[in-house]
């Protein structure tokens, strides 16, 4: 799985750079957050403009990330969602559980 | 005018690296949809869910685990005003009107595919042979 | 290992707009082609090209130029090292080995199409049942 | 059929917008090549970047457009061409009958 860290202000802003995150890969992702987090990167902030298509899989793997996050008294939040993956969210009511943000700007400055 | 008749039957072998394939032919006959009137793009991403969860359901379930060995079946038919998906495993199926909700108020990693596939279509059903297990799909266009 | 086998048939009414469908897939499925140790890219393009230019045929020599009306059926096999290519028309047939080769010192704008096939492909051969035509191409991978 | 025209020197820069060149679209690439040539622009240069697929009815429009502009004593070369399409005018060998140049600039040098 394709996902990039960049660090900013304590916060872990990670890029994933894949197309489609389906229940082929999204294991993967799921263990690289649950990684993250057990490394002590409580603040994260997952970016999602490359990331086309989603299933409920790939819901599933953001939201133990997010759940595990909360235990650890962390935080996961979301950016830069295309349309059409952000209408899973709002399908599913997950854009409640979420905090979403337009780009990681906001992310990080409703971080602070 | 005569009907559009699209028809894509497909055997993989039980492995997720196929979801994308089999999602993405979806896709691409919806692209071809002259005659569709609604938001095309929409209906594309749909029609490549419901293809992944439903695909990804039969994968999961499928006999013993065989990765590899077993195969499913998808087939899709589309004419001008109709959708119609079937998937074929060889598992020991399930009961279709058993299956739950999801709890929107505490979410859970898993549960939600069935919940799509029947939100974002018009009706589903599950229906057990001795030879194999069918979840069929439909949607009107 | 198992044998990977992965199987697509396509109907599709006899009009060109669909020949991108049909390549995009040829070109999918080479694309989920793990065990293949030669040039991936190169194969993928193959198996669109010669998929386009079995089904244009097809569509062009449809019965009585139906557009839209019959059908065109494609069938694609794939297993570990054999591809196999079946495209079924309607039409009056032809003899495939009274089609002679390209004048490559003076080219045309037509007749490219078979030879392109021929070229890329390991096997070709042309059928005519009571019910159909068979164009059937196979590729030893 | 997307094709855009830029005249730079007298001669034609066509650049084809498309992708994917077969059966469906080719009859208006070879009107297009035709239609041009009957215009009295006897010197192009068709770029083909953005082709990534091209089947033999394709190649066959432009040795009809190549074929016309002999006739009319003009030219039609072509450049910026896609390796797996390159491969097409190998396997046809109409890479000896058509000039083919890696981009517009080298084209151009070649028809002064
Ligand atoms: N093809 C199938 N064979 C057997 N059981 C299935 C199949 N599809 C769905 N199920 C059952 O329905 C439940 C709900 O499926 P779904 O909503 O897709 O969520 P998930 O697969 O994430 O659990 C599954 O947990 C499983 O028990
Ligand atoms: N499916 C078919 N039905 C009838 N005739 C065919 C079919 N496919 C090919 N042919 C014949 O073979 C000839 C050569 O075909 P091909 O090499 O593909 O070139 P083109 O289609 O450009 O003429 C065609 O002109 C046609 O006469």
């Amino acid at each position: 799985m394709n996902i990039t860290i960049e660090k900013r202000d304590g916060i872990s802003l990670l890029n994933i750079g894949e197309e489609r995150i389906d229940a082929h890969n999204s294991q993967q992702l799921k263990e690289f957050l649950l990684q993250q987090l057990e490394q002590g990167d409580k603040q994260l902030v997952v970016q999602l403009e490359k990331v086309r298509f989603m299933d409920s899989s790939g819901l599933g793997a953001l939201l133990v990330g997010h759940k595990n996050a909360l235990l650890k008294s962390g935080d996961l939040k979301l950016a830069n969602m295309q349309p059409q993956v952000l209408s899973m969210f709002e399908l599913t009511r997950l854009n409640r559980v979420f905090e979403i943000y337009a780009n990681a700007d906001e992310a990080l400055a409703a971080a602070q | 005018m005569s009907t559009q008749l699209i028809q894509v039957d497909i055997v993989i072998p039980t492995h997720t690296k196929y979801l994308e394939l089999i999602g993405n032919i979806g896709e691409q006959l919806v692209n071809k949809l002259d005659g569709y009137d609604g938001d095309k793009e929409a209906l594309a991403y749909h029609l490549n869910l419901v293809l992944t969860e439903a695909t990804a359901n039969a994968i999961k379930h499928a006999p013993d685990q065989s990765q590899g060995t077993d195969t499913i079946r998808i087939s899709i038919c589309i004419d001008d005003n109709q959708l119609n998906i079937k998937v074929f495993d060889h598992g020991q199926g399930f009961d279709l009107e058993a299956v739950p909700l999801p709890d929107f108020d505490q979410p859970k990693e898993s549960g939600m595919g069935l919940f799509l596939i029947k939100k974002l279509m018009d009706s589903v059903c599950y229906t057990k042979t001795p030879q194999h297990n069918v979840l069929e799909i439909c949607k009107t266009l």
